[in-house]
This record gives C-alpha cells, sequence and structure tokens, in this order.
C-alpha cells in the first residue's frame, strides 16, 4: 500500500495544476496515471488559453461570454472563479516558462476567438496544449513530486452508506500495468481525479484512444452523480480515417465546404445564408451530416473542406500544420486535393458532479479537468476555455485538498441538490446487469479507511484474476458496437427513436460485456486487460450520455432535439443529473445558479 | 488462450507472394498520380480488396510461446489513408488481443508509438503505410530493453531528460503580480523548434554513441537543456549552470555528429544543430574562464 | 543514473584541441604526401635526400611539429572513440594511460629519428 | 516485469544495413583515423632504420635506410598500400573538413551531401594519383 496525502488520479492538465497547487501547500502529493504525463491528451490542444490579460479586457467580460456560450447553463459561482482567477494562472504559466507567442515588445500576444468579445486567447504557436503540458511537467520534476506512471486506476476506495454524500473516500486502486500488480493508494487528505475526457464513447473522436471516461465512470459508480451528460461538443472538421482535427483556422482562411456534387452546401442548402462555413461548430456539423445522411456526402461518410483557392502562398504561410495534418494522417496532400472531413466527438461538456472548488458531494473526492462538471461550460464550451479550466480548477482543488480553504462553496452537490425527479422514458433497464456490480465497497461496517482500501484492492484483484483466466469474447466486439451506435445515434442529430434505439444497445453491449475476457495471459504489460476495463467505463458513459440526451426535450447549446426545436427557459433552466444507485440509475434535476459576484446573469438570446 | 496469429492471417500470406509488392505499386501509382496532377480525373485504383502484410515482432517473458522473440505476420485490408497505428490497432483487435504496444493520440503529439519501421525509427500513427515498402515490419526501438512486444523500457530516456534539470529556473521574476517576463519574439523563435519535442525516444534510439555509452545525455536530453539554456529569461547564471552541465563527460562531447537523432526525429528538430551550437557555447563560456 | 554529477570534467579543451590540430593537420598531410610522392617519388627516396631536407630547420621544425599534432590528434581521437562506447572506471584508466605512454615514445622515437637524420645525433 | 529482453549486441550491430549517410560518414571517419594513427607508429618504425647510420654507407646510397625504403618500394603490394592510404587520408581530410564545417554550424542541412561528395572526391583522387604511385614497378 502506497500512502499519500492526496492522490491525483491523472497527469494532464488538470491533475498536474492540482498536483503543484497541493504540493506548494505542504502536502505530500502522488500522481498516478495510465500514461506517462507528457502523453496525456491535454497536449493535442492547439487553439489557446482564454485569459482577461488586457487593461482594456476585464474578467467579468470574459465571464459573460462564458455564461453566454454555455447557453445558460452554467453555475455563476463557478464561472465568476474561472474568470478572475485565469489571468493568474496564465501569469502563472508564463512565469514557469511557457513559451507563448510573442508580440514585438516582449510581452505575450493574444488572438480573437470564437465567442470571443475581446481578443484574450493566450496562445503557443498551434501547439498551446503541449507547450502547456510539458511546462507544467517541468514544474512537477522541479518539485520532485512522486509520479506513479503507467499505474492504472481501476476504482475508488470508498465508503458505502446508503447517502453518497455522508461516503468518504480514502484512496484509490491501481494496476501496475508493467508488472500486473494491483496496489492501493492511500490518500489521507482525498483523491482528485483528473482523468480527462471521454471521446472514446464515440468512434470519431479528436480525443485519444486513452480518453476512456475512466474517472466519470469510476466516480458514478461510487455515488457521485454525472451532471448535464448530454452535452458533448463535435467538431465540424476532423479527418475522416482518424479524426483527426484540422483547426478551424482554415475555414477562417477562407476554406470552402463542398458536398458530393460539388456544392457550397453551407449556402446552397440555406445552412447559414450569413455566415456559411464559418457558422458556429454545432450549425456546420449538422449541416454536413444532413448532406451525408442525404447521400450527398462523398463515399457516404465525409464532405470536402478545400483550401486550395487560397493559393499555395497563403497556405503555406498560415496554415501549413494543416498540410501536414492532412498528409500525414489521411494521405492528402491539401495543396492538390480537397481534403476529406467530417464531424467528429470533440468535448465532454458534462462530468462527474463538483462544486467550484472541485469537490464531489463523496467526502474527500474531488474532480478537475474535462472529467468534471463545475457547470462552467454549461451546454455548450467556448473554444479556448478547457485549458484555462485546467489550470483555475486544478488549482482550486489542490489548495481545497491540502486544507487551505475555509469558505464553503456556493453549489450544492449529492442528492440534497435535488430539486426535482426526472423521468427518461428508456425502453430497457438502465445501469448494472448483474448483482456484483451494484457494491462499491462494503465501507459501511468497515472500521478504518486502511480496511475500506484493503477491501477494494481484494475486489479489484479478484476482477483482474476472474478477466485473466476465464474464457469469452473479446472486449473489442463491446467497445466497438457502444462506439458505432453512439456516432449513429447520439451524435450531433438526437431523435427520441434513435437515442432508445442507442439505449437498447448499450443495453445488449452490456449483457455482452458480462462475457468478456481477456484472451493474454501474460501479468506483464497486459494492455488486453486494460482495455477491457476501460470499455466497462465507457459503457457507463455511454449510458450516462444518452439517458440525459433522452430526458431533455429542448434545444440548447449542443444539445439537438428534432421535435423539440427552441430552448425551453422556463422548463430546461436546469441541470441533468444521472445517479448510479446501486446499480439503478435514478434521474433527477438541480437548479442552475445565475448569481453571480456582480450582478445575476439574464438568459438571452445566444445569437453572435 | 492462444497468442498464436490466426491462421486466417497465415493463409493470406501466402497467397500474397507477388513479383512486386504491393508497396512498390503503390508507390509507383502515386508518383504516377502526382505527375497527372493537372490530368482531368485521376483514375482511382479499386483498393477494396488490398490488403498489407505486417510482420511485428513478438516477446513475452511470461508466455511459454513467446519467451523466444519471434516475428508474427498479420494480414490486414489497406484503405486509404492508413497509418501503421491503425494496422497495429486491426490486427490486435481482430486477430490477436494479446499484441501490445503503447499509442493513445493518434496524432503525433503524445510520442508512445515510436517503433523501428522497416528499419526507421518513426511514430507508427504518422506513417501512412502507402509510403512504406510492403510487407512492413515492425520492431520495438533498439538500444532499449524490451518489456513485451512493441513495448520498451523508457526508464533510461527518462532518467535522462531528467538529468538536465528540465525545468524553468529563471534568475528574477518580476515585480508586479500579472506582470509577465518579457521575452524577444526573435528569441522565442530561436527555442521554438526545440520546445516541440515529445519526448518519443526515437532519437535516442537511433544514436550509436547513446547505444554504446548508457550514460550519455542523448539528444532528447540535449535539446531539452538548449530550449533552455536558450531561453533569455533565464539570465546569464542560470545558463552557466547549464552548460555545467552539459559538458560533463557524458554531456555534450559525446556526441559525434551522426545525424541519424535529426533524421528519425519525427518533430523535425534539428537535434544536431543545438548540439553543435552548445559545445560552441561551452567553448565560449570557458574560454572567459581562461 | 544521477551521478552525472559527479563524474564532472570539463573536457571542452580536448574537444577543441581536436579541432585545431585537425586545421594544422590538414595542411601538414597535404604538404607532407605532396612533397613525398608527388614532388619526389617514394621510390627515390634516399638518405642523403631525407637528410638534406632535414638539414633545413625550417623543414625539420615543421615535421616534429606534424609528430606532435598527429600523434595528439590520433591517440586522443582512438581515446575518444574508445570511450564513446562505453569505457567506463579502471579500464578508461587503464586506456588512458597506455595511450600517453604510447605517444610519449611515438614522439620520443620520432624525435630521435628525424634528429638522427638532421645529423645532430 | 522480472525479465527483459535485452536484444544484445549482435543484433544492434546487424543494423548498419539500415544506417544513413551521417553513421556511414562517422564509421568511416573512425575507421580512417584508426589506419592513420596505426600508419603513423609503422612509418616512424620504418624511419627508424635511419639511425645510427654508417656515413661511408650513406654517400653509397646502400645505408639501412635508403635500402629499406627502397626494397619495400619495388613491392607491387606496397604500392597498392600506398594508394590505400592516400585514399584514407583523403577522405579523412574531406570528411574532417565536412565535420569542421558542422561543428561551426555550417551546411548542416546538406550534410548528407558532403558526404557523398567526399567519397567521390576520395574516389577520383585515388584514381588520379595511380600513375604516380605505380610508376616503376611494373
Ligand atoms: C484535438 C483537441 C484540441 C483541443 N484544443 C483546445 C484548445 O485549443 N483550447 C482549449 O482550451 N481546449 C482545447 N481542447 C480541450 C482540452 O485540451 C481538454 O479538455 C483538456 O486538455 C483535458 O485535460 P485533462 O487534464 O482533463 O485530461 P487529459 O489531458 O486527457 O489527461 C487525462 C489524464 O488522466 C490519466 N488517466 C485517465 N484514466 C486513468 C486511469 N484510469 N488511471 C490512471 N490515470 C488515468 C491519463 O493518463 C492522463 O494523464 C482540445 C481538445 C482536443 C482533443
Ligand atoms: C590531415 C587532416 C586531418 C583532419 C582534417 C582530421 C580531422 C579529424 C576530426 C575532425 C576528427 C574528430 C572526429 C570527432 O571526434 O567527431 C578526427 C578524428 C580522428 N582523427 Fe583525424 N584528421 C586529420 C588527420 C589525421 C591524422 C594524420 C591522423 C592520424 C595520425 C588522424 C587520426 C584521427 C583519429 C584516430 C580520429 C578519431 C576517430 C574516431 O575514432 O572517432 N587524423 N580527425
Ligand atoms: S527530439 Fe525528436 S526524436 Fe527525440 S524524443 Fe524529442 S521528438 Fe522524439
Ligand atoms: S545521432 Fe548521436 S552522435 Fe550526435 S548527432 Fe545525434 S546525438
Ligand atoms: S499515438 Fe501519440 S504519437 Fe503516435
Amino acid at each position: 500500500m502506497q500512502e499519500h496525502d492526496v492522490i491525483v488520479v491523472g497527469a494532464g492538465g488538470a491533475g498536474l495544476r492540482a498536483a503543484i497547487e497541493a504540493h506548494e501547500h505542504g502536502a505530500d502529493v502522488a500522481l498516478v496515471t495510465k500514461l506517462h504525463p507528457v502523453r496525456s491528451h491535454t497536449g493535442a490542444a492547439e487553439g489557446g488559453i482564454n485569459a482577461a490579460l488586457h487593461s482594456e479586457d476585464s474578467w467579468d467580460l470574459h465571464a459573460y461570454d462564458t455564461m453566454k456560450g454555455s447557453d445558460y447553463l452554467g453555475d455563476a459561482p463557478a464561472v465568476d472563479a474561472f474568470a478572475q482567477e485565469a489571468p493568474d494562472e496564465v501569469i502563472q504559466l508564463e512565469h514557469w516558462g511557457m513559451p507563448f507567442s510573442r508580440e514585438d515588445d516582449g510581452t505575450v500576444s493574444q488572438r480573437p476567438f470564437g465567442g470571443l468579445s475581446h481578443p484574450r486567447t493566450t496562445y503557443a504557436g498551434a501547439e498551446t496544449g503541449h507547450h502547456l503540458l510539458h511546462t507544467m511537467y517541468e514544474q512537477v520534476v522541479k518539485r520532485g513530486i512522486e509520479v506513479y506512471d503507467e499505474w492504472y486506476v481501476t476504482n475508488l476506495a470508498v465508503t458505502d452508506e446508503a447517502n453518497p454524500e455522508e461516503r468518504a473516500c480514502h484512496g484509490a486502486v491501481a494496476y501496475e500495468i508493467a508488472t500486473g500488480e494491483v496496489e492501493g493508494f492511500y490518500g489521507h487528505d482525498g483523491v482528485i481525479l483528473a482523468t480527462g475526457g471521454l471521446g472514446q464513447a464515440f468512434d470519431h473522436t479528436t480525443n485519444a484512444i486513452a480518453n476512456t471516461g475512466d474517472g466519470q465512470a469510476m466516480a458514478f459508480r461510487a455515488g457521485s452523480p454525472m451532471e448535464d451528460m448530454e452535452f458533448v461538443q463535435f467538431h465540424p472538421t476532423t479527418l475522416p480515417s482518424t479524426g483527426v482535427l484540422i483547426s478551424e483556422g482554415v475555414r477562417g482562411e477562407g476554406g470552402i465546404l463542398y458536398n458530393e456534387a460539388e456544392e457550397r452546401f453551407m449556402f446552397e442548402h440555406g445552412y447559414a445564408n450569413n455566415d456559411g462555413e464559418l457558422a458556429s461548430r454545432d450549425v456546420v456539423s449538422r449541416a454536413e451530416l444532413t448532406q451525408i445522411n442525404e447521400g450527398r456526402g462523398i463515399e457516404d461518410e465525409y464532405v470536402h473542406l478545400d483550401m486550395r483557392h487560397l493559393g499555395e502562398d497563403r497556405i503555406l504561410n498560415r496554415l501549413e500544420n494543416i498540410l501536414h495534418l492532412a498528409e500525414d494522417f489521411e494521405g492528402v496532400d491539401g495543396l492538390d486535393k480537397p481534403m476529406p472531413v467530417k464531424p467528429g466527438q470533440h468535448y465532454q461538456m458534462g462530468g462527474i458532479e463538483v462544486d467550484e472548488y472541485g469537490q464531489a458531494c463523496i467526502d474527500g473526492l474531488y474532480a478537475v479537468g474535462e472529467c468534471a462538471c463545475y457547470s462552467l461550460h454549461g451546454a455548450n464550451r467556448l473554444g479556448g476555455n478547457a485549458l484555462p479550466e485546467l489550470m483555475v480548477f486544478g488549482a482550486r482543488a489542490g489548495r481545497h485538498a491540502a486544507g487551505e480553504v475555509d469558505e464553503k462553496a456556493k453549489v450544492k452537490t449529492g442528492p440534497s441538490a435535488k430539486s426535482e425527479d426526472g423521468s427518461i422514458g428508456s425502453p430497457v433497464d438502465l445501469g448494472g446487469v448483474s448483482e456484483s456490480e451494484a457494491v462499491a465497497t462494503d465501507g459501511g461496517a468497515l472500521a478504518t479507511p486502511q480496511d475500506v482500501l484493503e477491501a477494494a484492492v481484494e475486489a479489484e484483484r479478484d476482477r483482474v484474476e476472474t478477466l485473466i483466466e476465464r474464457d469469452g469474447i473479446n472486449h473489442a466486439d463491446v467497445r466497438e458496437k457502444v462506439q458505432l451506435t453512439m456516432t449513429e445515434n447520439v451524435n450531433v442529430f438526437r431523435e427520441e427513436e434513435n437515442l432508445k434505439q442507442a439505449l437498447r444497445d448499450i443495453r445488449e453491449a452490456r449483457e455482452m460485456y458480462q462475457n468478456v475476457a481477456v484472451r493474454d495471459p501474460s501479468r506483464t504489460y497486459n494492455t488486453d486487460l486494460i482495455h477491457t476495463i476501460e470499455t466497462r467505463n465507457i459503457l457507463d458513459c455511454a449510458e450516462a450520455i444518452t439517458a440525459g440526451a433522452l430526458a431533455r426535450e429542448e434545444f440548447r447549446g449542443a444539445h439537438w432535439r428534432k421535435q423539440h426545436q427552441e430552448r425551453k427557459d422556463d422548463e430546461w433552466l436546469k441541470h441533468t443529473m444521472y445517479a448510479w444507485n446501486n446499480g439503478n440509475p435514478d434521474l433527477y434535476y438541480k437548479p442552475v445558479i445565475l448569481e453571480g459576484d456582480e450582478e445575476t446573469y439574464e438568459p438571452k438570446e445566444r445569437s453572435y | 488462450m492462444s497468442t498464436q496469429v490466426t491462421e486466417k492471417s497465415d493463409e493470406k500470406e501466402e497467397a500474397e507472394s507477388t513479383e512486386q509488392s504491393p508497396g512498390e505499386r503503390r508507390r509507383e501509382e502515386k508518383a504516377k498520380r502526382q505527375q497527372e496532377k493537372e490530368a482531368e480525373t485521376p483514375e482511382l485504383i479499386d483498393e477494396a480488396d488490398e490488403t498489407v502484410e505486417l510482420k511485428i515482432f513478438r516477446f513475452d517473458p511470461e508466455v511459454p510461446d513467446k519467451e523466444e522473440p519471434r516475428f508474427d505476420s498479420f494480414t490486414v485490408p489497406y484503405f486509404e489513408g492508413m497509418t501503421v497505428l491503425d494496422g497495429l490497432i486491426y490486427s490486435r483487435d481482430n486477430y490477436d488481443s494479446s499484441l501490445t504496444f503503447r499509442h493513445s493520440c493518434r496524432q503525433a503529439v503524445c510520442g508512445s508509438d515510436a517503433l523501428l519501421i522497416n528499419g526507421t525509427q518513426r511514430l507508427a500513427c504518422k506513417t501512412q503505410m502507402v509510403d512504406l515498402e510492403w510487407p512492413i515490419r515492425v520492431e520495438p526501438l533498439p538500444h532499449q530493453d524490451v518489456v513485451k512486444d512493441l513495448v520498451v523500457d523508457m526508464e533510461h530516456f527518462y532518467e535522462q531528460m531528467n538529468a538536465v534539470e528540465p525545468y524553468f529556473d529563471p534568475d528574477e521574476l518580476p515585480e508586479e503580480d500579472r506582470e509577465e517576463q518579457k521575452q524577444r519574439p526573435e528569441n522565442r523563435e530561436k527555442i521554438k523548434l526545440s520546445t516541440r519535442c515529445i519526448w518519443c525516444g526515437a532519437c535516442m534510439s537511433s544514436c550509436n554513441v547513446a547505444a554504446g555509452d548508457n550514460e550519455y545525455l542523448g539528444p532528447a536530453a540535449i535539446n531539452k537543456a538548449y530550449r533552455f539554456a536558450m531561453d533569455e529569461r533565464e539570465g546569464g547564471d542560470k545558463k552557466e549552470d547549464r552548460l555545467r552541465i552539459l559538458e560533463q563527460e557524458h554531456g555534450v562531447w559525446r556526441c559525434q555528429t551522426q545525424f541519424s537523432c535529426t533524421e528519425v526525429c519525427p518533430k523535425d528538430i534539428p537535434l544536431t544543430e543545438h548540439i553543435q551550437e552548445l559545445k560552441r557555447e561551452a567553448v565560449k563560456s570557458n574560454l572567459k574562464f581562461w | 543514473m544521477a551521478e552525472h554529477y559527479s563524474s564532472f570534467q570539463r573536457s571542452s579543451w580536448r574537444w577543441v584541441a581536436q579541432r585545431v590540430t585537425a586545421v594544422f593537420l590538414i595542411g601538414a598531410l597535404a604538404f607532407h604526401f605532396v612533397l613525398l610522392h608527388f614532388i619526389n617519388h617514394a621510390a627515390e627516396i634516399s638518405f642523403a635526400g631525407t637528410q638534406a631536407r632535414m638539414d633545413e630547420i625550417g623543414y625539420l621544425s615543421l615535421m616534429v611539429t606534424f609528430l606532435v599534432t598527429a600523434a595528439f590528434h590520433g591517440l586522443n581521437g582512438v581515446y575518444n572513440a574508445l570511450v564513446n562506447q562505453g569505457l567506463e572506471g579502471t579500464q578508461k584508466r587503464v586506456v588512458g594511460l597506455v595511450l600517453v605512454l604510447a605517444g610519449v615514445l611515438l614522439v620520443g622515437q620520432g624525435t630521435y629519428v628525424a634528429l638522427s637524420m638532421n645529423g645532430f645525433i | 516485469m522480472s525479465s527483459t529482453y535485452d536484444r544484445g549486441t549482435v543484433e544492434n550491430f546487424g543494423r548498419w544495413r539500415e544506417f544513413s549517410a551521417g553513421m556511414w560518414a562517422w564509421v568511416l571517419h573512425k575507421f580512417t583515423g584508426w589506419i592513420l594513427i596505426g600508419y603513423l607508429f609503422t612509418h616512424i618504425a620504418v624511419l627508424s632504420t635511419a639511425t645510427g647510420v654508417d656515413q661511408a654507407m650513406v654517400e653509397a646510397n646502400e645505408d639501412i635506410y635508403t635500402n629499406t625504403l627502397q626494397d619495400l618500394e619495388e613491392l607491387v603490394i606496397v604500392r597498392f598500400l600506398e594508394i590505400g592510404l592516400l585514399s584514407v587520408a583523403v577522405f579523412h581530410i574531406l570528411n574532417g573538413i565536412r565535420l569542421l564545417m558542422v561543428d561551426l554550424g555550417v551546411g548542416l542541412e546538406s550534410q548528407d551531401k558532403s558526404f557523398y561528395g567526399s567519397l567521390a572526391l576520395t574516389a577520383v583522387i585515388a584514381v588520379a594519383s595511380i600513375p604516380t604511385f605505380l610508376g616503376g614497378v611494373f
């Protein structure tokens, strides 16, 4: 058993920031991560990191933009804290040596970005995330913070009182990938989950293969509800074979989208008569998919993004990295041919329900980064708002876990925050299939935190043994089934029948999962085992997304429902909560907090 | 629980022996297509039933069958734009789930999947199959211990990276709270390429000196040090410290300008140039004391 | 591997010396080859001819310098090559000593030969 | 991870097939450097016949030094070895210049071309020197 004050699970931007902050405040921190820190997907972020740095800019403008972008589903305490602290965090990064792009006078550059009222996206070339990740890892090395890399966290050690708000998290169980050893990590002051996105719930995503929603699923099964899971951002221009992102910059520079008949469909089919290709992400994604579904896609799969008319000089000057991406990952020379693109899953707005300090309803459990939902992005995230989020909330959670925060959170969490029951109308049972899936641990009966952890470790050892020993099907079949149905039915377009179909398919996949087995008998670097466990997490996340999407009968932000084409503020200004409840999930709602520090945000028409 | 290649793939392998390898054919076709750029409709080749053979290194210290290293053949369907990583994933998911390799981002930023592909260190995700000779031979990075299949022990590489004090450490910071340190755009430009390193280890694996001398810092770590030593925000005192680290026995002097590091780096970092520049810097700073 | 720092050695002077001697050797070696193979054919070399050349103090000192630089350059090169291949500890020290010794012997014998040619000895 | 597979020296050496220009240059530079230093020792050894010669013999061109050198020069094999030595020296010089440029940071982008250039020039010079070296043996 390893013992530390704070266990941080995941070492992307959010986890590293949390670890540094907790360490600065005297805590003994361990970073436990399934990938070496620099391999985290934060490294893929290109565009930039928003912060009101200029003297003409101010935090409340940033907060306002964020709230408007969220389609008024953000919670004001989180939004305000975010906008207020983002500038400090960006300057902090600079002081840690991040190589931001510079103006002639040596100050950091900022550029305009969609949905922002001021150019406040600070950037480091077209690889902001890469630099942010490496800069923070450097600081972790400098401080000598202990990193357990290639340790896969499989479960949390949580007591099992009936009410999740009475439960406590004492640590996590991790599997050392290289050796197959299962070990307990005891965290005196808590566990911070920072496991990133869940793009692998879809078969086409800009996310990494390791983004499997592990944190969300682990917290969910331990009793912490998932919030606003139906809000998934789809990016309109990703390469069809890999999902690699083709930056919005191409359309910004004048790139044009064509369908198979070489029609400029954004205009010719009237999707966006004013902005055309530059309409917002969700509009363009829906337009592309409509074309494809109506048979005007190329090879029934994608559309063309053409930038050849911009001329070689301009392309080489401003979009050179796009040429490399298209060539390296799709084998297409963008100077010579139009690039194939289609919408792909990009970002998960929802996640583990936490307050503005990153605390979940379970005592000692925190979540930060993309896996968390402090209700900052609400129904739609603005570009460049995720990286500052990692920093601000990573730091807040780190500070809180180190015992440095006295204030009480304004955002309420857990079942007691419930304002209203919900209903899903699912055609099938949801949640666990077998009894064994129901309980996190026997914590309620166990005396000491160590006992809780030991019990959790034992349970995981059993699970690993069973998976390796028994015969059965390959998890890849289950994963593929979920991914396909999610992309087919819970994509950009959401229709009641399709959502129900997805729930049926997920149920079937869950049943299939009962028979999965790991074929590789080895204890050494058994990725078969890791992927098999991940697939279980994907199932839970996919179900939560679909359940939320089916429940929310309106069109808000990234969530589009065919039969409900408007935003219904009277009825739906509330968060969708999805709780595990020992294997029998329950959907309910909690109110949105619009009263901020300075003002109360008034829902307005979201038009740009 | 067989770790053998499925029979299906073996059969295909036999049927696969034409005089001209598909790789050659496709590369020829690609060249032809490039010539015919202006021609109206470049002829579309039917790729529907084209397959690629991958010869993959296998080893597992624990599985009796795999204790002796060997190569397994997997024949996978080819599609346009297919990368070597796609081929590996297909083989694993469809033929043998025990096939083990690191991968994550699929877009050349995480640095997990540097492998020896047809004899050269490359990122599997960034390597188009068309650009290679077929069948494609995939091995773990040379000069590193193999943990299993294509997974090598990266510990030594990380240690070398950490040995150069790989973190920003300025002599002083601005007084004001929300004030950034100034950096001239030219200075940022100077360190730009060096900051792109994704820790894939390809360079280190390709360097013969690093293979011979285990303590040699290696191109990636030296490049990391370059990134800080050349950053004007750090200040002169720190630069002296950094040069002192680089100058030790197993530092920059070990480099014999083999250039293979520069050639394999997937981020096109001019590693040899950076190392050479540091050698000159070191000489300069030593001359100061004489 | 943390003891990188302990095996501290500012070896830049050897690196520089290797390059400086190389520059000198480019000229010296070319001169030597041209003189003894293309101007005076090797087959026609005789002691008398050698002696005549060596009598000139400039030529003599050039040849001795050539010898010293070549010995340093060559042996230092060999030393580097061996160390680069991972020679450590005692082995390294022994090789270093042997090479220095060989160098001293080489230069000593060479100078002695040159002086005999010159007729000093 | 109780045991890992270390592919060992044999397999690592087998990688020569995958060497690129810069690595060949490195190998050849080493190789030629070693030959040159080896030759320097031999050379001094041969020249040592010049010590303690009898001045009378010198007058007659019959001293050991002159005899040794001229006897050696009569051997065809020695003449061929000399061509080899010249090639080795020329390559080492040319590649040495290339390396000096690399040290100064000049022309790093064309390092492979300059290596091939050195090889070609070495070949040319070696061929051109044949008449001189082989003159009079046959
Ligand atoms: C292509 C792309 C471009 C983007 N561009 C931008 C942009 O320009 N601006 C912006 O603001 N945002 C951008 N985003 C969004 C932003 O990058 C992500 O939301 C953010 O990086 C997520 O960071 P994270 O720290 O939460 O997770 P990650 O960086 O994904 O890290 C997750 C960590 O958790 C670990 N982990 C996961 N599961 C486990 C487990 N079970 N056990 C142990 N460890 C585990 C992993 O090893 C990893 O270290 C982009 C996203 C993508 C995909
Ligand atoms: C005449 C011009 C010469 C030039 C330009 C030259 C150049 C160089 C250079 C630059 C190196 C350094 C390689 C490195 O460490 O990266 C070197 C190495 C070496 N040189 Fe020379 N050299 C010359 C002559 C000689 C002579 C006459 C000898 C022999 C006596 C010699 C023997 C060596 C040896 C042994 C090495 C070490 C090679 C190794 O193993 O790495 N060189 N030479
Ligand atoms: S320098 Fe290049 S090859 Fe080396 S680790 Fe970094 S990215 Fe990889
Ligand atoms: S391959 Fe090695 S020898 Fe130097 S130039 Fe690169 S580090
Ligand atoms: S998978 Fe990330 S670099 Fe190839």
